[in-house]
């Protein structure tokens, strides 16, 4: 019994994970500029696919992961100079459709550059599961838990610590004051989507060798990051990461124990009940209407 | 009677009272002012009586009813608008339309009729529209009847915003600093639209700080600080509160 | 009567869609015509919500599918007439959508699009899995239209009914919003404390505007599910309901003939970027995203302004 | 120093300003006063670049800077203390300071933080609180100590005494009496007319857009306009 | 509001234009096709589309058919049954094809199946799903052995191991969904239990707590996997992970080196059915099937240098039928290439050796399938 339940929660918090860190890169593109980038899962997919086409050419896996991540940053970056800067004033929605145009014209690119077989990366240490009070953890498992784990330190460290850091969460509190300090604010906003680039290449790219990747791979783990933000509040970076968590969590209980068929409808359902009660999320600030 | 009492009202935003145990009273027919320095509540004050904010604690009675924690639309039923200092036009209608959603109480509009715009609707919005140019032209916005709101200039968008307020027929009609971004020319005018307004039976009560306005029109001014009252009476009486004075013109100048 | 912009545009509404079988060499024609028809129908309804109300949905496809199946369900396994399925399935999805949106229309920006992304991917899940009833992916299939003992058939039929729908749902959503109610919507978008103000129930016009656009969803499902002979659930993914909302913005918010333009072209594009094979998704999300670039509000209230300003110029 | 010849600004289709003519030499404290809505805060953020210009110039130090970018002239010396305080209201009060230091990469920014904690005691006991837990006044002591922070030639106060205490109120008139003795140059916008006419060395009125007069402070002071415009005297 | 007009009216002639410029010389033999070459199917598709536009090039450099050279038109339905609906309409109305070929997924068949009837056009799918060739529709023809098919030759399997009772687990939507149905019909048959159900998403990143259940289910000896592309992948690794030790058996969805080289060896000791084109070097020389599978894997991965999968199989030997159809019905008259398709005999395909008859548009018996097991990250022949 307690093994089963075990199973069931280690299999939320891999899945979990991942739903974290693309949750995590939608909270650092909106914080900084109040956009919803629906193509974030384009950035997993191109982290993952970049990588094991260059493993599969025979590079050793560091480099491949090196030139993935850098890849997807440069992907990032063009994405916001090209598409999301010239409609910064631009109504929320059509922001959204700009996006998802980014992400099937991503899509179609990796497919055509790729093709639309399906890809793979060895596990980084190995496939022989460690065995855990009855259950099993796939090694790869740890590296995507202590990868996320470390990639949401690093960024704690980042935010916290770093001048730059600050001046990014500063664009977010109050863009007018920042641009008063003297803070790039558009150099910033150009950066948050360079920086939800790496961290979505970096989570593909774990997540690999477990779920292997395709050309379409990012729309499912995009939509379960956005969920996965807005469940935790938007713009708000612990938050996603708790509600990526529970998203997993919430599958794997409820296939384990309900039904596997209504696996992802459940997400969507605490999903639903959490906004009705906390119109802002979990985590998320309420605001109020100043008129 | 009064129209509009207030008692013991206090509204707390994460611990700090911007409007704290304010208890006053407005009768019927006059022009009240509430004046203050910036930050003193009275924007705060305007939304806690027309159902924008939750009171924290006290009461409202409007015409002898309870209406704290009333839902605005509620309280426009009952014969109360107001106006905004941060502007509420609806940029995405034309001037006349934004008068005409004025006036949506007394079309008691219904989705069926509408879709089909049956003759009797067809009616109604005529005589709505016609009554909605007459209030653009009554509060001197008459030159915009034609336009798109989003092209009007500030001045003419705060008259049309009284003019919305107008054609729901309230009895009392709250003004959120009326006069704030016009020269001094227009500031007259708007003296003489609230005059007129007040003229047809209008309760009105304004923010503004434009003294001389205040000054000009008011029966009655309430003074806030903090959120608390500092003085209240006839514009003589505040005139020469030296309270009043200190506060509002800051220390040292009395 | 005085004819103003909206009544001629109906009425050139009205004769592109009267002469434009003459340009159609065969019955393949119609049917994409049929299919952009039924969007822009689909898409007149949602943009009342999206454009004229500001309330963003992602899983009105969802609404669609539903009363696709509903229709379905009843005609091919009860047996009910046509018509009468409509009509039981756009006051079960009503009903559905007003139950819901009480709580949903609370929420605002990107709370309400994950909010109605989630009811629209439940729904697509419910489809897909209760094969007993929906036939799950296979699909479900329905019978052709007929009403009192006469069938629709062909394409041509098909073509003037849904042309004739259009032009009814066009003069419909025109009056609407030209009445008090409309301006109520309307002002739900420019202020909602404007609008409350002035005795405007916005809560109550939000739950109305969302009821209206997924009845209008629900009554094009059921005759897309009469017309395409095969339902399966995937009407009602997500990537449906993105598709309309794209339609919608594309063509411009807040335009009733925004939202046909906007259905027609990305209805008919896919068919023309056939020939373009590997690179259509590259091409479409290039259309997409340079025409949200350049025209942020969208190609006809864009158009329209351009148009204007030269009249003014000249 | 600054020069603003024929300046315009629009938000959308509104005028905000129809041709600014203000100028500010080097060492002056200058006031700029006028109603609610006039445009001094428009001013202020397009001397700052963060209020697009339509027409006019702006000139520093000669220098054309109309159209340059808002983080480039805190490089050159201009900061603004914001109307409303604009602090980040989560971030630490130490924070808050460092970041006003954004642009300077020296190793003096501990020294000048020390500085700051002496001119505003409250903020030294404050240091490790988020900034948004503290009251109007001692905010509004951060956004001044912020905007020192960048070594400011140019300092823009935008109404520095909005909403707080009398008693703050003279405090933040001290400082600001302080700073101009200690050689900084300051554009000071504000309703307390009295007060920022009375220390000022000149002073402009504003008025729907517009520069309605100019003068130095103590004639404004006396100025009948003024108290009428003011007080409805 | 002239603008709009004009807008309408470019664009409707834009559109009349594109379509119009694709009329062809009355001559050729005109092979319409639509396949899911993008979108969930976009594996499967891919494949098929590429065998259609190699052995249509082959063909005619062959001087063609009947001396007439073959035209394909191919288009993309993205796996979805409406699209597919549509592309039939335009194949056979504004294309004017002479056969259709395609139909990757079942959904996107079953949703063409009115049309071609309506419009008596010769149909050949690709797609597994029993419902379409059961009952027999006169137009309708499929290559794939029936989902029912692999069930049942897996399920024959396991009575021979002397396996009663099963855990199944498949993927929730298209392929799966529809071998979970046949499987749930056809297990009584072989004596075969389902005593635990479990479905997993096609793109759902892990598949442990299904897996976790079926462990816990007393009495399962053995697992059935039903699905295709990266699902059964995850499900492999997952059921290696967890160290479940009962038999596991696939279905032919992923009779595709793709999974092979996914896995690694995690999928050792699997079983699965799989028709002649994936173990074409293993069949002996004496299999009738053994040239025609050699010649396409050696074609296919000649040309496009990636591994041939089961799926192309399928759409060479619905090409090559309809070829030789169109030569016995000596031309493209639609009710003859219909009557002689009914008609094949003995013909040797990737899948199997086809009889088709008046009661059976898919003419493939149980013996069209090799059961395999998989070792060392490769099939070896099993029965």
């Amino acid at each position: 019994m307690f093994a089963e339940f075990l199973q069931y929660m280690l299999s939320g918090i891999t899945v979990g994970s991942i739903y974290a860190l693309a949750g995590l890169g939608f909270a650092i593109i909106y914080n900084a500029s109040h956009v919803i980038n629906f193509a974030q899962g384009e950035f997993i997919m191109i982290g993952g696919m970049a990588s094991s086409v260059l493993v599969a050419a025979g590079l050793p896996l560091w480099a491949a992961v090196i030139l993935a991540v850098l890849l997807t940053m440069l992907v990032g970056l063009a994405l916001e100079i090209f598409a999301i800067a010239p409609a910064r004033d631009a109504d929320v929605v059509t922001i959204i459709i700009i996006t998802i145009g980014a992400s099937i014209f991503l899509r179609g690119v990796a497919q055509l550059v790729w093709g639309k077989s399906p890809r793979s990366l060895p596990a980084f240490s190995g496939e022989e599961p460690i065995n855990l009070f009855g259950a099993a953890l796939a090694r790869q498992s740890l590296w995507v838990i202590g990868v996320s784990l470390l990639l949401i330190l690093l960024l704690g460290w980042f935010f916290n610590r770093t001048l730059f850091g600050k001046a990014m969460l500063a664009t977010s509190y109050n863009r007018l004051a920042a641009q008063l300090m003297g803070i790039g604010v558009n150099k910033v906003l150009t950066l948050s989507f360079g920086m939800s680039a790496v961290l979505g290449a970096v989570g593909g790219i774990i997540v690999t060798p477990i779920t292997f990747t395709s050309y379409e791979a990012g729309i499912m783990l995009g939509l379960k990051g956005f969920s996965a933000a807005v469940l935790g509040g938007l713009g708000n970076g612990a938050g996603a990461v708790a509600g990526g968590l529970l998203v997993g969590i919430a599958e794997a209980l409820g296939a384990g124990y309900i039904s596997s068929a209504y696996k992802d409808a459940f997400a969507f359902v605490i999903i639903l009940f959490v906004l009705f009660f906390m119109p802002n999320g979990l985590f998320g600030k309420r605001s109020t209407e100043r008129v | 009677m009064s129209l509009l009492r207030v008692d013991g009202l206090s509204k707390a935003f994460g611990g700090i009272n911007a409007v704290a145990d304010l208890s006053f009273t407005i009768n019927p027919g006059t022009i009240h002012s509430i004046i203050g320095p910036n930050g003193a509540g009275k924007t705060t004050l305007f939304n806690l009586i027309t159902g924008v904010y939750h009171p924290s604690g006290g009461r409202i009675r409007f015409q002898d009813a309870d209406v704290a924690g009333l839902p605005p639309y509620e309280l426009a039923r009952l014969g109360m608008s107001r106006t905004f200092q941060n502007l509420q036009i609806f940029f995405n209608m034309t001037a006349v339309e934004n008068v005409m959603v004025g006036a949506h109480l007394h079309l008691n509009p219904r989705v069926l009729p509408s879709l089909l715009h049956l003759p009797v609707v067809k009616r109604r919005d005529r005589e709505c529209r016609a009554k909605a140019r007459e209030l653009m032209e009554f509060v001197g916005c008459g030159a915009y009847l034609e336009a798109d709101s989003a092209s009007m200039p500030y001045g003419a968008l705060k008259r049309l915003e009284i003019a919305r307020a107008l054609a729901s027929r309230p009895k009392l009609l709250l003004l959120d600093e009326p006069a704030a971004g016009l020269n001094a020319t227009e500031s007259r005018e708007i003296d003489e639209v609230i005059k007129r307004i007040a003229g047809q039976g209008v309760t009105v009560v304004l923010v503004e700080h434009d003294m001389k306005m205040v000054m000009g029109i008011s029966d009655h001014i309430l003074a806030l600080d903090y959120g608390r009252k500092l003085a209240e009476g006839t514009p003589a009486e505040v005139r020469q509160n030296p309270d009043v004075i200190s506060a509002y013109l800051g220390a040292g100048s009395a | 009567m005085r004819l103003t912009g909206p009544h001629i545009g109906l009425l050139a509404t009205a004769a592109i869609i009267a002469l434009l079988p003459l340009t159609f060499p065969n019955s393949y024609y119609y049917d994409v015509a049929v299919s952009a028809l039924f969007n822009a129908v689909l898409c007149v309804g949602l943009n009342l919500l999206i454009g004229y109300a500001g309330q963003i949905s992602l899983g009105h496809a969802g609404f669609f599918a539903l009363g696709a199946y509903v229709s379905g369900i009843l005609t091919t396994r009860w047996n009910l007439p046509p018509l009468l399925a409509l009509v039981v399935g756009a006051v079960l999805v009503g009903t559905l959508a007003f139950v819901l949106a009480r709580p949903i229309l609370r929420l605002k920006g990107h709370y309400l699009a994950m909010a109605t992304l989630g009811i629209g991917i439940i729904i697509f899940i419910v489809l897909n899995t209760e094969a007993w009833l929906t036939g799950g992916p296979d699909g479900l299939t329905v019978n052709y239209l007929s009403v009192a003992g006469w069938t629709l058939k062909g394409d041509r039929n098909w073509y003037w009914l849904a042309g004739i729908l259009l032009l009814t749902t066009v003069w419909l959503s025109l009056n609407l919003i030209d009445s008090a109610v409309g301006r109520a919507l309307r002002a739900v978008h420019g202020s909602e404390v404007g609008a409350a103000v002035v005795g405007v129930d916005t809560g109550r016009y939000k739950v109305l505007v969302f009821v209206i656009s997924a009845v209008f969803a629900s009554v094009v499902g059921s005759l897309f599910a009469h017309r395409n002979g095969l339902i399966t659930p995937g009407i009602g993914s997500f990537f449906h309901s993105v598709e309309l909302v794209a339609m919608v913005v594309l063509g411009g918010m807040a335009s009733t003939f925004g939202a046909v333009v906007g259905a027609v072209i990305l209805s008919v594009l896919p068919h023309l970027l056939t020939s373009f094979e590997d690179y259509e998704a590259i091409i479409l999300g290039m259309i997409m995203m340079s025409t949200m670039i350049f025209m942020p509000k969208g190609i006809v209230p864009t158009v329209l302004r351009l148009l204007r300003q030269r009249g003014g110029a000249s | 120093m600054l020069e603003i010849s024929a300046l315009t600004s629009h938000y959308g289709r509104i005028q905000a300003l129809k041709g600014i003519e203000v100028t500010v030499a080097e060492g002056e404290l200058v006031a700029l006063v006028g109603a609610n809505g006039a445009g001094k805060t428009t001013l202020l953020r397009c001397i700052s670049g963060v209020q697009p210009v339509s027409g006019g110039r702006i000139r520093f130090d000669g220098k054309d800077i109309t159209r340059m970018a808002p983080e480039l002239r805190v490089g050159l010396g201009i900061a603004q203390v914001p109307e409303g305080r604009q602090v980040f209201g989560p971030l630490s009060v130490e924070d808050n300071l460092r970041l006003g230091a954004y642009r300077r990469h020296s190793k003096d920014v501990d020294a000048d933080l020390q500085r700051m904690f002496k001119m505003f005691p409250v903020l030294d006991t404050m240091r490790h609180h988020p900034a948004g837990t503290m009251s109007g006044g001692q905010q509004q002591m951060l956004a001044m100590a912020r905007a020192l922070m960048s070594r400011p030639r140019l300092l823009l106060l935008d109404e520095p005494s909005m909403g707080l205490a009398p008693l703050l109120v003279a405090e933040i008139f001290r400082i600001v009496e302080a700073l101009k003795k200690e050689g900084t140059t300051i554009f000071l916008v504000e309703q307390n007319a009295y007060a920022a006419l009375g220390i000022a060395d000149r002073g402009y009125v504003l008025e729907t857009g517009q520069v309605v007069l100019a003068d130095s402070g103590q004639r404004l002071l006396s100025d009948e306009k003024v108290k009428e415009a003011y007080l409805g005297l | 509001m002239r603008t709009m007009r004009t807008a309408g009216l470019a664009l409707a002639m834009a559109f009349a234009a594109t379509v119009a410029g694709q009329a062809q010389a009355a001559d050729d033999i005109k092979i319409g096709s639509f396949v899911s070459s993008t979108g969930v199917m976009g594996y499967m598709g891919d494949q098929e589309k590429k065998v259609l536009e190699t052995y249509v090039e082959r063909i005619n450099k062959q001087g063609g058919v009947l001396g007439r050279p073959l035209k394909l038109i191919v288009y993309d339905d993205g796996t979805e049954a409406e699209k597919a609906a549509s592309f039939t309409k335009r194949l056979i109305e504004n294309d004017e094809v002479d056969v259709i070929i395609g139909g990757t997924g079942t959904p996107q068949t079953m949703a063409a199946v009115p049309q071609v009837e309506r419009a008596q056009v010769p149909f050949i799918s690709l797609a597994g799903g029993i419902v379409i060739t059961d009952p027999v529709k006169p137009w309708v023809f499929k290559t794939p052995q029936s989902d029912k098919m692999a069930a049942e030759k897996v399920f024959g399997d396991m009575k021979k191991k002397g396996i009663t009772k099963i855990a199944l687990l498949s993927e929730n939507i298209g392929f799966g969904k529809s071998g979970r149905e046949q499987s749930l019909l056809a297990a009584p048959k072989y004596g075969i239990e389902i005593i635990a159900d479990e479905t997993y998403g096609p793109k759902d990143p892990d598949v442990t707590a299904q897996l976790t259940k079926i462990r816990g289910t007393a009495g399962v000896q053995a697992l059935f996997v039903f699905g295709a592309g990266t699902g059964p992948a995850v499900v492999s690794k997952n059921i290696r992970q967890l160290g479940l030790t009962e038999p596991v058996y696939q279905s032919h969805g992923v009779a595709s080196k793709d999974f092979l080289r996914l896995v690694g060896t995690a999928a050792d000791g699997f079983r699965l059915p799989v028709d002649g084109l994936v173990v074409a070097d293993q069949l002996s020389s004496s299999d009738p099937q053994k040239p025609v599978v050699v010649d396409l894997k050696n074609t296919f991965e000649g040309q496009y240098k990636t591994d041939v999968s089961t799926f192309a199989g399928h759409a060479y030997d619905a090409l090559m039928m309809t070829v030789d159809a169109i030569k016995r019905a000596g031309g493209t008259d639609k009710a003859k290439v219909r009557e002689q398709l009914e008609k094949t005999k003995g013909f040797i395909g990737t899948d199997g050796v086809y009889n088709m008859s008046p009661t059976d548009h898919m003419g493939l018996g149980l013996d069209a399938f090799h059961m395999v097991v998989i070792k060392n990250g490769d099939w070896v022949l099993s029965d």
